[in-house]
């Protein structure tokens, strides 16, 4: 079979993951999205590996190892997803703010009280 | 032919002992009767110590284990002075937080009916569905933004997962810098980074589920991407082991040459995400401020320099020639993100909640950004000197940064809402932490007294001016002394007069005296002594 | 390596087959069905009650966690199959028998771990 | 070509009649041992037609698609719930010397892997039907099928093991009688994981009609309820077939080169029964009960035996 | 004057070194039984600064007495250890002809600092600190003049910036600031902790803010601002200078001073050459500091208490200067040679810059601060300094090295004695001090404004006294420069410097007639009194040797420089 057709499909399924990555703002279609991008990684590496017919199946036994490690990043992601959903009520990424950076704290104009303390 | 590969178990100590004290902490934790748990925190702590300890029968061997039996040269782990130099921090690194959660984690007995699931949170209690109205939400923000919204003091950190998973992450993060061949480097990035997620949403009140969700996400989408760039490598060298992939990978087919130059740099990105390079640095302030303070720790030390150990195994290891293409992206990367980490460094208001964890987030991207410069050095000359340079800084920066840590903790446990202000005349009632945390910042700053931090910038300086990045080291000198500003600020203000009516410090705790002390007298240690962090040549890596 | 296409191509073949089996049947279906919708044929169906709320309502969480052990012991055992084609070759002895129980002891600590922690329990 | 036609056209018609014959047979079975006499009338002897008459019935009723309902999934779950059944009937041997739709190298991975896709027709279902009743039962089936799938992936494994294979003709080629015994406990764990995983009595608390009308397949009628009945028998003839293949031998036994699909249809058909019998002998367990033992009891046998196999094969080699 | 072996020479200046660093670890521990005073512990620290600068004062002038005045040009007292050797970093230590003079000036002014200390405690804060601080100023000024290495050299320099910064910060007062405070403030208040305006920590809200605009208009946490601007301002400039140095080091292949000025330049690229000048010169331009660069320089000496202004004007502004004639000459003759004529512009532009400073601050009615005229005209006399340099000749640089000294003696004693001004008369605002008629110190303090009139003139250049030989000797380079430069443009730079002394006898003249003289008849103040004697008395006497008796320096520096110089003339 010719490299070209799984190595597109991984692109197209990469490409897939990574608009869902950054469009999505629901964490959980994020989660999916990412996913996603790591099955295009195991296609394109299990093609690469018999196009090279690598001897030592590095291509195979890495995706083995994807495998585990999606599965595990799934099972993380998931708690923590659903932690944040049951204290906050919300799983939309764009929605937790409580940690951005404090912005412009005000600070009294020139000639205020309080910019120079009369002793 | 055998096809059995002889295992050199002595050169896989480290790692091995830190997962065997992972497990025998899980097992613990099952059958200790709650009113011992405070046994897990010990145990946790002997493993790590253990494993530093076999540290020292690999000293100046170069081990190599898991080679392939067709050709011995080529090995999966190897043992040579980088990788011992990197588990030596990394070890130590979490030893530090370890002694810093100490006082954190208390009995999980504590909620007997709450079951802590493997991951930590997972449990829902059985009425868990009417909590997800956001109803009932709302009220628990607003306390946790009106009063202390740290992270800090508010309950204590169930002891046989926490330790557990920091001693899975410490595991991960040994394993590293031994690995040579993508596959081991990936899943041991992977076993550093997972149980740190779920550290940092281990307390589940609070900000910390969602610095959790957000180191998770972003995270998570850099390794998608460096693995995009790893197949890609695969597919241009047609082996996953780093000296294959050097060798092969410039000789490619010459239609796969674009595929592998994208590769190369798909993969750069990855690894650069985990050392918070910018612009993938915006996760790491709110980060550090959701997550409990150790844990805080842990990440800018451990979790950096294994990325940071990842990066130079993929950048020298893997595409030495490549040098052209990745030295540059280095050398911006690591401009921007000095520049970006001490800008927003000394925009930190002094008066703001969390101050100081900001501070210490935005300054450890700083930290970052000089522990780049050698490695995009490396780029350019011997890689030896500069890894050397770089094995150096970051020894100082794991040291230094754990004591400032150390003492935040300290000071998190009176003042739970972490503002820079608490530390005012800190000097006057507590002269011994206030000096310990000077001496940090001024390491940390490179200022003598602090001359470990002095020399480790000179180290790096040099590496810059050595490898010919003359705007690289003009950008990074003046990066230091912009840095010099927040931290000299916050020296300053220890030795301030203490502001009249405001509490006294807390009393020091063992485990956190401990750690401070550790911190300060290495830290003393390498201040007399630079050669002890300076005189490392890793080599060229194999 | 055709050969190893070769099989699945068959396997491609049975699902078209089935494919066109179940296009076929429900092809057929329309033509003898009748078609007469009205608003409370439409309603969900509960046992004559009209529908409340929605479904989420009673979800528990708890089945996630079945779904993480399963996860880790599917993934798990994803390894033991290539494993297990050639664990008992002439060279490896008793080393692959202690890989076995080394494999084996994780998972039990796994089950032990969640069984202790009482995820396995109903309450 | 015609070899293979005639391959596909056999898998079809197996696929087609064997749910039938064991449908039929658990009409009669229960009836039998529940002291009545089962279906009579549809043609005659012994009421032989009845599940054609049965789906005739189905083809003409109304398809009833819920208004609040995801219509696309909803229409295409039944057959994502039945196909995978047909796919994995293709690798799996009838007799000895290629007798078998397709010999595929990871015949046992392949076949768990596909099995594994036909629950997704369930809680495709379950989730399109906007039935609270619907969602439940997809969630403990899918709780369920995540319970039992581990049980018997190892319980293969152990198979996997003995035989040093994945094939599934490889696997009987390897076979001798005290595979029997030795893999016992294996296949216990493996016919009762897929029996829960059939949702088959006792094990059908998805869908308990007491408690939630019948779970994922509630909002469906017609010909769409009939493909998921159709789902569920082909599911015991693959799970018979399986457990025949795996641990029993297959089409070993006497006069096998001649009378080996004979062996293999008869240890299905004995093993279909088997499951028949479990639906009249057993109550329902409850979900709590279902997974409590999937993991305790299950998955150690497992493992259990996996640690047989390896030492046993190990040490004799 | 009576040999000492080398072994014996070696083992002082190690003790020179050491004995402060010592010291001040020692300072903040608790004093043990034996040596607890009757005065409280603060006393008994105070005593402990003393007794360590004594000590250290001893060590060097016993140094400088088993100096080999012979071979002044030969590097003395030599240690040279091994440290980091991954670095290339050496413990090399030694002094010669140039040093010496530096090394011994230092250690009498921080002994003077010490017992002035003593004598009139500092008010803010723990005094532990303060003497802490003092000594470990003490030991990285010391150390910049003695160690032989460039990275060592650059530590040294980096020493000094913290405890200055904490001097200038907590120990400083705002007071100076022009307009700064309403007339009937008590003067106490200076150094109170308690005022929020001496509060580091206040301005340390935005530091870079106030660094940014520290304008003498601004008068809330002028010493903090002060104390900012001069570490921002330091800081940048050496890790400037730290990439010059790295890059010499590197090129030349060494970072062993001695070497590289041996070596004279050879095996450095011309680029290089230009390159390191330019980032070692800006760097010690900052401290010197030269014209543009000079900006933190009036701020920090009005904010910073006695003991910093004396520290800052005497020892700490030679380390640039000194740097730039140890490292820089020697070591890259050609770019050195490339950038002298710019060198000398930027050192006359400041010569007339701070003498108009000066003049304009001097006016009545321009709310002049002594402490800051006298800053300004530091930065006059260090342009002095650094046309020396530029001259890139025997003379200019031997005037450089001589001016260096001088401005270190009587620009001390003049911050000496503005500290006592003010401690009489509660400030060294020029209006408030003189009014429109005049302080009238001669009448109401005799021998203090006496002092205070010499110390102008000295300051002003007056033959006879340490100022005159360095700026004639640096005039005199100018008239004839290096071969290679263009003699128009330093006859023009002779010419402006010359304005520039003329302009500088303007404003001195002014303040000693504002201060010193006046209407008779005004409360007397307290004349000097025994440890302001102690104190001063050195200053002025070794003014008025260095004015009578050059030679006694000059010998030491002449050869010293022959030998930096060969790579530049030849």
């Amino acid at each position: 079979m010719h490299l070209v057709y799984p190595v597109v499909l991984a692109a197209l399924l990469f490409c897939t993951g990574l608009y869902g990555v950054l469009a999505r703002r629901n964490a959980i279609l994020v989660l999916m999205s990412v996913e996603l991008m790591l099955a295009a990684v195991g296609l394109n590496l299990v093609a690469f590996d018999v196009w090279l017919r690598d001897e030592l199946r590095s291509g195979q036994v890495f995706t083995l190892f994807l495998i585990a490690l999606g599965a595990a990043e799934i099972g993380i992601g998931l708690a923590i997803v659903l932690l944040v959903h049951r204290e906050r009520g919300t799983s939309a990424v764009d929605r937790l703010r409580e940690l951005r950076e404090p912005r412009g704290t005000p600070r009294p104009a020139p000639g205020e009280p309080g910019e120079h303390p009369t002793p | 032919m055998n096809a059995l590969q002889d295992v050199d178990w002595p050169a896989l100590g480290p790692p091995l002992i830190a997962a065997l004290a992972a497990v025998a902490v899980l097992l613990a934790d099952l059958f200790l009767p709650p009113a011992r748990k405070g046994l897990l925190g010990g145990l946790a702590v002997a493993g790590l110590v253990l494993a530093g300890l076999s540290l020292l029968p690999l000293r100046g061997a170069d081990r190599a284990t898991f080679c392939l039996a067709a050709d011995p040269g080529l090995c999966s782990y190897r043992a040579d002075e980088f990788a011992l130099t990197v588990q030596l921090i990394v070890l130590g690194g979490a030893l530090l937080a370890a002694l810093l959660s100490l006082p954190e984690t208390g009995p999980a007995s504590r909620h007997p009916a709450a079951p802590h699931p493997a991951s930590g949170k997972a449990a829902a209690g059985n009425g868990a569905a009417g909590k997800e109205t956001p109803g009932t939400g709302a009220p628990k923000r607003d306390a946790s933004g009106t009063g202390a919204s740290g992270g800090a003091g508010e309950g204590s950190l169930p002891g046989g997962e926490f330790w557990f998973l920091l001693l899975c992450s410490a595991c991960g993060a040994t394993l590293l810098p031994a690995a040579r061949d993508l596959a081991t480097l990936v899943v041991a990035l992977e076993i550093t980074t997972l149980p740190a997620y779920a550290l940092v949403g281990l307390r589940r009140r609070g900000p910390g589920p969602e610095a959790a969700l957000k180191f998770f996400l972003t995270s998570v989408t850099a390794t998608a991407v460096g693995l995009l760039g790893i197949s890609f490598v695969y597919a241009g060298a047609g082996s996953l082991h780093l000296s294959e992939i050097a060798e092969r990978l410039p000789d490619a087919d010459p239609r796969l040459a674009t595929l592998a130059e994208a590769g190369v740099v798909l993969t750069l990105a990855g690894f650069a995400f985990k050392t918070a390079a910018v612009p993938f640095h915006f996760w790491v302030p709110e980060t550090y401020v959701g997550a409990p303070l150790p844990v805080a720790g842990y990440l800018s030390v451990v979790g950096k320099t294994a990325g940071l150990a990842g990066l130079v195994l993929v950048t020298t290891g893997a595409f030495p020639g490549y040098g052209g293409l990745w030295g540059p992206v280095l050398a911006v990367l690591a401009a921007c993100t000095m520049t970006a980490g001490n800008a927003a460094a000394l925009r930190t208001p002094a008066a703001a909640p969390d101050g100081v964890v900001r501070l210490l987030a935005w300054s450890s991207i700083g930290q970052a950004g000089y522990l780049l410069v050698p490695v995009a050095a490396a780029a350019y000359t011997a890689p030896g000197d500069a890894l050397g340079a770089l094995l150096g800084y970051a020894l100082m920066y794991a040291v230094t940064n754990l004591g400032a840590f150390a003492v935040a903790a300290h000071l998190a446990r009176r003042h739970g809402a972490r503002r820079l202000a608490d530390y005012a005349g800190l000097y006057a009632r507590q002269p011994g932490t206030a000096l310990a945390l000077a001496f940090f910042l001024l390491c940390l700053a490179g200022l003598p007294p602090g001359l470990a931090g002095l020399f480790a910038k000179v180290a790096v300086l040099r590496s810059a001016v050595d490898a010919g990045l003359g705007p690289l080291a003009v950008v990074t000198a003046l990066n230091v002394a912009l840095a010099l500003a927040y931290y000299l600020r916050w020296t300053a203000l220890l030795f301030r007069p203490a502001p009249a009516g405001s509490p006294a410090p807390p009393r020091p705790v063992p485990p956190l005296a401990a750690a401070t002390a550790l911190c300060a007298l290495a830290g003393a240690a390498f201040s007399v002594a630079p050669q002890l962090i300076l005189g490392l040549a890793p080599g060229v890596l194999r | 390596m055709p050969d190893y296409f070769h099989g699945y191509a068959v396997v491609g073949l049975v699902l078209v087959v089935g494919v066109l089996f179940v296009a076929c049947a429900f092809a057929a279906g329309r033509l003898l069905r009748p078609l007469a919708p009205t608003p409370e044929k439409l309603l969900p169906y509960e046992c004559g009650v009209d529908p409340v709320g929605e479904g989420w309502a009673q979800t528990q969480v708890r089945y996630y966690l079945y779904a993480f052990l399963y996860v880790i012991f599917a993934v798990d055992s994803v390894f033991l199959f290539p494993w297990a084609t050639i664990f008992a070759g002439d060279a490896f002895g008793g080393v692959t028998l202690a890989e076995m129980f080394a494999f084996l002891g994780f998972l039990a600590v796994g089950l032990l771990y969640a069984w202790k922690k009482g995820v396995l329990a109903w309450t | 070509m015609t070899d293979l036609l005639l391959r596909l056209g056999c898998v079809l018609a197996a696929f087609l009649v064997l749910p039938l014959l064991v449908g039929q047979a658990e009409h009669k079975v229960m009836a039998h041992m529940q002291g009545r006499l089962g279906p009579m009338q549809a043609g005659g002897f012994h009421g032989w037609a009845q599940l054609v008459a049965d789906g005739v019935k189905f083809a003409q009723k109304e398809d009833i698609v819920p208004a609040a309902a995801d219509r696309r999934v909803f229409r295409l779950a039944p057959a994502v719930a039945l196909l995978p059944y047909l796919v994995v009937l293709v690798a799996i041997p009838l007799g000895p010397d290629e007798l078998v739709g397709q010999s595929l190298d990871a015949g046992i991975f392949f076949v768990l892997a596909v099995l594994g896709v036909g629950v997704l027709g369930s809680l495709m279902a379950g989730w399109a039907s906007a039935n609270k009743y619907a969602l439940l039962g997809a969630l403990r089936t899918a709780a369920q099928l995540m319970a039992y799938e581990l049980p018997l992936l190892l319980a293969a494994a152990s198979v996997a093991m003995a035989a040093g294979t994945l094939s599934l003709p490889g696997v009987l080629d390897a076979f001798h009688w005290w595979w029997v015994p030795w893999q016992l406990v294996g296949a216990a764990v493996f016919f009762t994981a897929g029996l829960a995983e059939l949702q088959r009595p006792p094990f059908d608390a998805p869908i308990a009609p007491e408690e939630i009308i019948f779970g994922a397949y509630t909002e469906y009628s017609g010909l769409r309820f009939a493909l998921f009945l159709l789902a569920e028998y082909a599911g015991i003839v693959v799970l018979s077939a399986l457990t025949a293949v795996l641990f029993l031998g297959g089409w070993h036994g006497p006069a096998a080169g001649r009378l080996g699909w004979l062996w293999m249809l008869l240890k299905t058909g004995a093993l279909s029964f088997a499951v028949i019998w479990a639906r009249v002998a057993w109550p329902r367990l409850r979900a709590d009960q279902i997974q409590r033992f999937a993991w305790t009891a299950l998955v150690p046998l497992a493992l259990a035996q996996i640690a047989l196999t390896g030492t046993l094969r190990v040490v004799t080699a | 004057m009576f040999p000492l072996s080398e072994t014996t020479l070696r083992l002082l200046l190690i003790a020179v070194l050491a004995l402060p660093l010592l010291g001040s670890g020692a300072a903040l521990l608790p004093a043990p039984p034996g040596l607890r005073g009757a005065g409280g512990p603060e006393r008994d620290v105070l005593r402990h600064g003393v007794t360590v600068t004594g000590a250290v004062l001893a060590a060097a002038l016993l140094l400088a007495a088993g100096f080999d005045h012979g071979q002044p040009g030969r590097v003395q007292a030599e240690t040279d250890v091994g440290w980091i050797s991954a670095l290339d970093v050496r413990l090399h230590l030694g002094v010669d002809g140039i040093s010496l003079p530096l090394l011994v000036l230092t250690a009498l002014l921080t002994f003077l600092c010490a017992l002035h200390a003593y004598v009139r405690p500092p008010g803010g804060g723990d005094p532990r600190a303060f003497v802490a601080l003092m000594l470990l100023l003490e030991c990285g000024t010391l150390a910049s003049f003695a160690v032989l290495d460039l990275l060592l050299f650059f530590l040294a320099f980096e020493t000094v910036l913290v405890p200055m910064y904490f001097l200038i910060a907590r120990w400083g007062g705002a007071q100076g600031t022009p307009a700064g405070r309403a007339a009937g403030e008590a003067p106490d208040a200076a150094g109170d902790p308690a005022d929020p305006a001496a509060d580091p920590g206040d301005s340390a809200e935005d530091p870079a803010d106030s660094a940014g605009e520290g304008t003498p208009g601004r008068a809330a946490g002028g010493a903090a601002a002060a104390a900012w601007k001069f570490v921002l301002y330091t800081v940048l400039g050496s890790v400037v200078m730290l990439l010059g140095l790295l890059l010499l080091g590197l090129d030349g292949g060494t970072f062993d001073m001695v070497a590289l000025a041996a070596a004279h330049g050879e095996g450095l690229s011309h680029t290089s050459q230009l390159l390191a000048v330019l980032a070692i010169g800006l760097g010690l331009a900052v401290k010197a500091p030269m014209w543009p660069l000079h900006s933190w320089l009036p701020d920090a000496h009005t904010a910073a208490p006695t003991t910093g202004s004396v520290l800052l004007a005497g020892v700490l502004l030679k380390m640039g200067t000194y740097g730039l004639v140890r490292i820089a000459l020697p070591a890259a003759p050609e770019g050195m040679r490339t950038f002298a004529p710019y060198l000398g512009a930027f050192a006359v532009a400041g010569i007339l810059y701070g003498a108009l400073a000066c003049l304009s601050l001097v006016r009545e009615g321009a709310a002049g601060d002594l402490k800051r005229l006298i800053a300004y005209s530091s930065v006059g006399h260090m342009g002095f300094v650094l046309l020396g340099i530029a001259t890139l000749t025997q003379t200019g640089v031997n005037g450089a090295l001589f001016a260096n000294i001088a401005h270190g003696l009587v620009t001390g004693l003049l911050f000496f004695l503005v500290g006592s001004l003010r401690e009489r008369t509660g400030t060294t605002d020029l209006d408030r001090l003189a009014g429109a008629a005049g302080a009238a110190l001669y009448g109401r303090s005799p021998r203090f404004g006496g002092l205070l009139a010499f110390a102008a003139l000295a300051s002003l250049g007056l033959p006879g006294l340490a100022g005159f030989w360095g700026e004639l000797l640096a005039m005199l380079g100018a008239y004839q420069p290096a071969e290679g430069l263009s003699r128009p443009a330093y006859a023009t730079f002779l010419a402006l410097a010359a304005l520039g002394t003329l302009l500088t006898a303007a404003y001195l003249l002014q303040v000693v007639r504002r201060v010193c003289m006046g209407e008779a008849g005004q409360q007397p103040l307290p004349d000097l009194h025994a440890p302001e004697y102690a104190a001063f008395s050195p200053l002025a006497a070794l003014t008025v040797l260095a004015g009578l008796c050059p030679a006694l320096l000059l010998d030491l520096t002449g050869p010293a420089v022959r030998g930096l110089l060969a790579g530049v003339a030849g």
